[in-house]
């Protein structure tokens, strides 16, 4: 029998932790979107997997060479930073030149996280600030897109474009199902939406693939269900009336819901955490203002597609939301204490 | 781990955790009995309140039962020897929070009958509140879920005020803990005669005997014990949804009544008083059998534990001996815990008391210490999911790291009741209630120190 | 009139000469090396912002308003400075005023008469200079209450300063945004601009990105100093 | 008390030394007055110079969107024809064309400014049109701020300009999809720019609906010899006029309104 006491560890209670934390929550976000890249090396080949690799590649030295400096790289262990390279990358065109990707991911972890003070500081989602920056600063790139089906080792001159040099667009260019609705009023059919063999970004093709991976994500509990819900039922309500109203104008709330990249930016950018709200009602109020920008800017603004900024300025309102609504702490209702003796 | 459908089935308060139970390894153990050692050990202030004022001197002979200091104030309780030996210390010995207090210290006799002595009854029927309040408190009788409050103070009513409730807490939420499922088993009928006692002392309405859903068998066992009590017409057996914290006092009382105790107040406020039930059993020894209370059921368990058991342990009884009794604890144990895993305290050795509001003593191997990495806040809310308070968690941490205090007042930190479900949940590993505890102490001293 | 070696409440930097030439001379090169460096207009006291995000999207732009901010501010601390004892107090504000706005309106009809393509890229700001907070500070801190010599080196350190902030911003902005640097393309025809830098939100990016870096540099120069203390002590 | 008062300023000015509101009032006047005297000075040093400058700006305007004219002139509408501008009163008249001759003194065409809202802000542009083959032969961009390297193709893009080097007006000119232009009256729009691209077609079609009834109007009545209604004789020898030098042409200096940026 041991009578000596054992090195006993001291800490405050609680003792029991649930399994869950941050780096699994990012691994599991990670395994979802491991389908994803894979359905678009499958539609896209090749170049789609270098655009991801180079914007995550960009990412990862950004958090590594101007995270903290006193245990340098520590930061990479939580995965956010692979994550919001993997996410800017997949948001990017198949054909977009390698070294656009690459300063995406330095600017998205530079700019959209490391300055605001690293994980959980940042107002606005790394990967879109990433984005945003590709689409303010290289307009014309960021929307050409190639078509799909040119066999998995076609690489676009585009794709090879040398640093600080302009991509020579190929000659056949694509346009995205929203591009076509918008200046063309032309509609891609549903189901090829669906299955995903339309021209688009690399990660928002296959609207069945997402579905299926939001639905897995919900349920393992990794984000929280009301965002996505709240947005999709915001747009397809949103966009639903405006259809019953004027079918001819406008196009039908399924395309809305399975077009361009709404599935894929409310599943994984919308989501996050960080810049999301955190008392429930905060986080409904959230998700519908992104539906409802998102129609506006679909509809009525000047670009085809309207998730990004809808998901940045609602990001931006979230500190707003926050201080807004608050819980309120049990004890310090309204309602008279003596009522509700019913049981 | 409760089943989805638990929580819709039985009533409970809004938020809160799911903490695996891990009560498996003890449910099922009958209470057992632990032989004598050599020293018992009983700190002066084992409650909340003032400590108690020894009546006995260092070389002293006492017997089983016999008070050892009475009540130092009126927020305090008498304290009396667990087993018949003589008093060979009277000093500050270590407490098992790791400060030194004032404490008595008692030789147990080798030789000494320890047969029980033969009941003595008192009727609590003739008593009036005020002689029942100080009989109660004479018996050193405290709160047994584990805060240790003196339960006499719960009964003496403020003038004009009345107590329609009474709550007995049979919830024991806290993961490893089987003391009272053990007890309510094994012991229903004194559980129910204390509850009796309580009731018709205070004249309420209404008896509440709230149990979680994964103890169904200890409601059968009180529902058969209940034909040999009439008086307790008013008596409901309530089953509760399986959630921690649902043996918190204001969680309870929503849970079974659905009233709702305003924030910075008492259970009082809605004329109701919550009891645990091993205190009720330890009332019904009180005026059954003479016997103050000496001693309590403790569950020992943990991987750490090599053979859990639910003991029934004399007050003072160093927590050692306890674990050897169980066959000690393996090579790998990294951590003892004193009370439940959500919100007892370490131990940094193993030569403490049993105190009276010890609930639980629980090792834990170096596996299932679970030592997480901490990160940034990444603001995913679980928190705000499980605080039953209905607090911001993250928002008060956030605060508590850069030290703003007043700010955290404004969000109501002192409602918080560190029961941990925060610090369970965050995945960032960020130590929540440590943070709102060393907040809270600071806010005090400013307070002092103004 | 006398010179006076009056501590300046402006800068508190001016070193403690005591009337002598010598003492006098360092002082105004202290007055003219504080605002080009060491309070730097836009690096460290982030004043004249406007102008600064608006114009900054060529090194050109950014010089032909450098240079006109150069001349209003030079020319009103001059003349501010000399008329210091002439002017009432209670009338000070707009006095500046009127001699800012009457240097402004002589840059502006100069330039359009001169150099109308760079007047028109600059539009408005050539006469919102007038409303440029570092103009105005500087009168009512320094001008107002030193001599010409001072006042004078002081607006050209500041002006100076702001210019060289401007050139910086606008050289970089340019280089990235355009691909050139005073309209000499640096890359060839291929190179890719990035169209953001010549936006202002490419201003205000590389505004920030430029004042952390003196941040930065700030920080590591008081951690080095810190140390050769400690280094100091040690040897003690 | 120099010297006082530069140490101390405030203290020194707050105390005794209390100057009257005269003395206040009278230094304000002076400034402003010194002030004032400085800028008409300026002003009548610059002004030759700023005209001569928008002068010049506005004739290559014109001359180039009008390729093989040397000489312009700017015309009003009265109501019932197109007048050169020193013959109109002054309030009759709020827009003005160029029409634009050759070396012969024969009309090229007219130059129409016009404006319209762009994809930022407003676009102001000019562009020829030439009513004997009844179409847009040349247009440039004045003023516009649209997006750089998107909006601003629109007079940076040579391909883009290409679109009006011979655009018909009958029927109306249309915006289509990049690289589907198949009749003379439509414009290609420039790829991610399609916003811009569309606005400069509005902008034309909107000077389009308000000259070239007028000009059709003008030119019904003209004279086989390409003379104006109502300006007997105008064409000849007035016309030719020295390249450089400022005001002489054009009697408005200015360009039309808003052109001296903002």
């Amino acid at each position: 029998m041991k009578h000596t006491a054992p090195g006993l560890v001291l800490r405050t209670a609680p003792f029991l932790k649930h399994p869950t934390d941050t780096p699994n929550l990012m691994r599991q976000v990670l395994l979802a979107l491991l389908p994803v890249v894979v359905a678009a090396a499958a539609f896209f080949g090749m170049a789609a997997m270098l655009v991801v690799g180079a914007s995550t590649l960009g990412a990862l030295a950004t958090e590594y060479a101007f995270g903290p400096s006193r245990n340098r790289g520590s930061t990479l262990h939580d995965g956010s930073a692979l994550l919001s390279g993997i996410l800017l990358g997949l948001t990017l065109p198949p054909s977009f030149p390698l070294w656009m990707a690459f300063l995406g991911g330095i600017v998205a972890i530079g700019l959209g996280k490391l300055v605001w003070g690293g994980l959980g500081q940042n107002l606005f989602n790394p990967a879109l600030v990433g984005r945003a920056f590709l689409q303010a600063a290289f307009p014309t790139t960021i929307t050409t897109w190639a078509p799909q089906g040119q066999g998995f080792l076609h690489l676009s001159s585009a794709n090879l474009a040398a640093p600080l040099m302009q991509a020579r667009v190929d000659t056949i260019t694509a346009a995205t199902p929203l591009g076509l609705m918008k200046f063309q009023h032309e509609l891609t059919p549903l189901w090829s939406l669906l299955v995903g063999n339309s021209p688009g970004s690399i990660g928002e093709t296959s609207s069945a693939l997402l579905i299926v991976l939001g639905l897995w994500l919900a349920w393992r509990r990794t984000f929280d269900w009301r965002i996505p819900v709240a947005i999709l039922v915001t747009v397809a309500v949103f966009a639903g009336i405006l259809w019953i109203v004027n079918p001819e104008t406008y196009p039908s709330p399924l395309f809305m819901l399975f077009s361009g990249g709404l599935l894929f930016g409310t599943l994984f950018m919308a989501t996050d955490p960080v810049t999301s709200p955190m008392a429930p009602l905060g986080v409904w109020l959230f998700g519908v203002g992104i539906g409802v920008l998102v129609v506006l800017i679909r509809l009525w603004g000047g670009l085809p597609e309207g998730v990004m900024y809808a998901i940045l300025l609602m990001n931006a309102a979230t500190p707003l939301i926050d201080r807004v609504i608050q819980p309120r702490p049990f004890g310090r209702g309204k309602h008279n204490v003596l009522e509700g003796d019913a049981r | 781990m409760s089943l989805p459908g638990t929580a819709a089935r039985f009533p409970s308060f809004r938020h809160g955790i799911h903490p695996a139970g891990h009560k498996e390894s003890t449910a099922g153990l009958a209470i057992e009995h632990l032989p004598l050692f050599s020293h018992y050990l009983l700190p002066l202030g084992q409650h909340i309140g003032a400590p108690s004022v020894p009546v006995v001197s260092v070389g002293d002979g006492v017997i089983r039962g016999q008070l050892l200091a009475e009540p130092g104030g009126f927020v305090s309780t008498g304290l009396h020897a667990p087993v018949t030996g003589h008093v060979s210390h009277i000093g500050p010995r270590r407490h098992p929070n790791g400060h030194l207090v004032p404490a008595i210290e008692i030789r147990a006799d080798p030789f000494a009958d320890d047969r029980p002595p033969p009941p003595s009854p008192t009727h609590a029927a003739g008593m009036d509140l005020g002689d029942f309040v100080k009989f109660v408190q004479k018996g050193g009788m405290v709160g047994m879920g584990g805060a240790a409050f003196p339960t006499h103070v719960k009964y003496a009513l403020p003038p004009g005020r009345r107590i329609r409730r009474l709550v007995v807490n049979g919830a024991e939420c806290e993961p490893y803990l089987s003391a009272d499922h053990r007890l309510m088993l094994e012991r229903p009928e004194a559980i129910l005669r204390g509850t009796a006692i309580v009731a018709e002392q205070l004249g309420v309405e209404a008896v509440y005997l709230g149990i979680e859903a994964n103890k169904l068998d200890a409601l059968d066992a009180l529902e058969r014990a209940r034909c040999g009590f009439p008086d307790l017409d008013v008596l409901q057996l309530v089953p509760l949804a399986v959630k921690y914290p649902q043996g918190a006092e204001k969680m309870l009382i929503k849970a079974i009544t659905g009233l709702v105790v305003p924030a910075g107040k008492l259970p009082l406020d809605v004329e109701t008083v919550v009891n645990n039930v091993g205190t009720m059993a330890a009332i019904a020894d009180l005026f059954d059998l003479g016997k103050p209370l000496l001693e309590r059921v403790v569950t020992v368990a943990g991987s750490g534990v090599r053979r859990p058991a639910n003991m029934l342990v004399p007050l003072g009884t160093s927590v050692r001996d306890v674990l050897e009794a169980c066959g000690g604890i393996s090579e790998d144990t990294s951590m003892v815990i004193m009370g439940g895993p959500m919100m007892g305290m370490p131990l940094a050795s193993l030569d403490v008391p049993v105190l009276k509001g010890t609930s639980g003593i629980i090792a834990l191997a170096a596996k299932d210490v679970r030592v997480s990495g901490t990160y940034g806040c990444v603001r995913c809310g679980r928190c705000l999911q499980a605080c039953a308070n209905f607090l911001n968690p993250s928002r008060l941490g956030r605060l508590a790291a850069v030290g703003r205090y007043q700010e955290m007042q404004k969000h109501y930190l002192m409602d918080c009741m560190e029961c941990g479900a925060c610090s369970y949940v965050c995945p960032s590993g960020i130590p929540l209630v440590q943070l709102f505890r060393m907040s809270k102490a600071e806010i005090r001293n400013r307070e002092v120190a103004t | 009139m006398p010179s006076i070696p009056a501590s300046s409440p402006g800068g508190g930097s001016g070193s403690q000469g005591s009337g002598v030439a010598d003492g006098d001379w360092e002082r105004v090169q202290a007055e003219f090396m504080k605002g080009i460096w060491k309070e730097n207009p836009v690096f460290v006291q982030v004043l004249g912002m406007c102008p600064m995000l608006a114009v900054t999207n060529s090194a050109v732009n950014a010089m032909a308003m450098g240079a006109a901010t150069f001349f209003v501010l030079v020319g009103s601390s001059f003349l501010v400075s000399l008329l210091r004892n002439f002017i009432p107090r209670q009338v000070r504000i707009s006095t500046y005023i009127v001699i800012i706005a009457t240097f402004v309106t002589v840059a502006d009809f100069t330039l359009q008469a001169l150099l109308p393509d760079i007047h028109r890229e600059l539009g408005a700001f050539i006469s919102l200079i007038v409303v440029n907070c570092l103009i105005l500070g500087r009168q009512e801190a320094f001008a107002s209450k030193n001599t010409v010599k001072h006042a004078v080196a002081d607006a050209v350190g500041m002006a100076g300063g702001f210019a060289i902030a401007l050139l910086c911003l606008g050289s970089v902005r340019e280089i990235l945004g355009s691909g050139s640097l005073f309209g000499v393309s640096l890359f060839g025809s291929g190179y890719e601009p990035w169209v953001i830098m010549i936006l202002p939100p490419g201003g205000f990016i590389m505004l920030g990105l430029i004042l952390l870096f003196f941040n930065w540099l700030k920080s590591r120069r008081a951690h080095w100093l810190q140390s050769l203390d400690k280094l100091g002590e040690g040897a003690r | 008390m120099n010297q006082q008062q530069s140490v101390l300023p405030e203290s020194a000015n707050l105390g005794a030394d209390q100057p009257s509101s005269l003395r206040l009032i009278s230094t304000l006047g002076l400034a402003g007055l010194i002030s004032g005297l400085c800028l008409v000075g300026i002003y009548t040093i610059t002004l030759p110079r700023i005209e001569a400058n928008k002068a010049r700006t506005l004739k290559e305007a014109v001359l180039q969107v009008l390729p093989g004219s040397v000489s312009m002139e700017e015309l009003v509408w009265n109501g019932q024809g197109l007048i050169p501008v020193e013959q109109a009163g002054e309030a009759s008249y709020t827009e003005s064309i160029y029409a634009a001759y050759n070396r012969d003194g024969s009309l090229v065409g007219y130059a129409i400014p016009e404006d319209g809202a762009g994809f930022q802000d407003t676009i102001r542009l000019i562009y020829g049109y030439r009513p004997d083959s009844r179409e847009i032969v040349g247009m440039r961009v004045l003023e516009s701020r649209e997006t750089p390297g998107l909006g601003d193709k629109i007079y940076k893009d040579q391909a883009f300009q290409e679109n009006f080097r011979a655009l018909s007006v009958s029927p109306e000119v249309v915006a289509v999809k990049h690289g589907s232009k198949n009749a003379p009256n439509q414009v290609d729009c420039i790829t991610g720019a399609t916003i811009s691209s569309k606005a400069v077609v509005r902008i034309l079609r909107q000077g389009n609906q308000t000259w070239l009834e007028r000009i059709d109007k003008s030119a019904s009545g003209t004279t086989e010899n390409g003379k104006l209604p109502g300006v007997p004789g105008a064409r000849n020898g007035e016309v030719s006029v020295p390249s450089a030098e400022p005001g002489i042409e054009s009697r408005r200096p200015a360009l039309p309104a808003g052109s001296q940026g903002r």
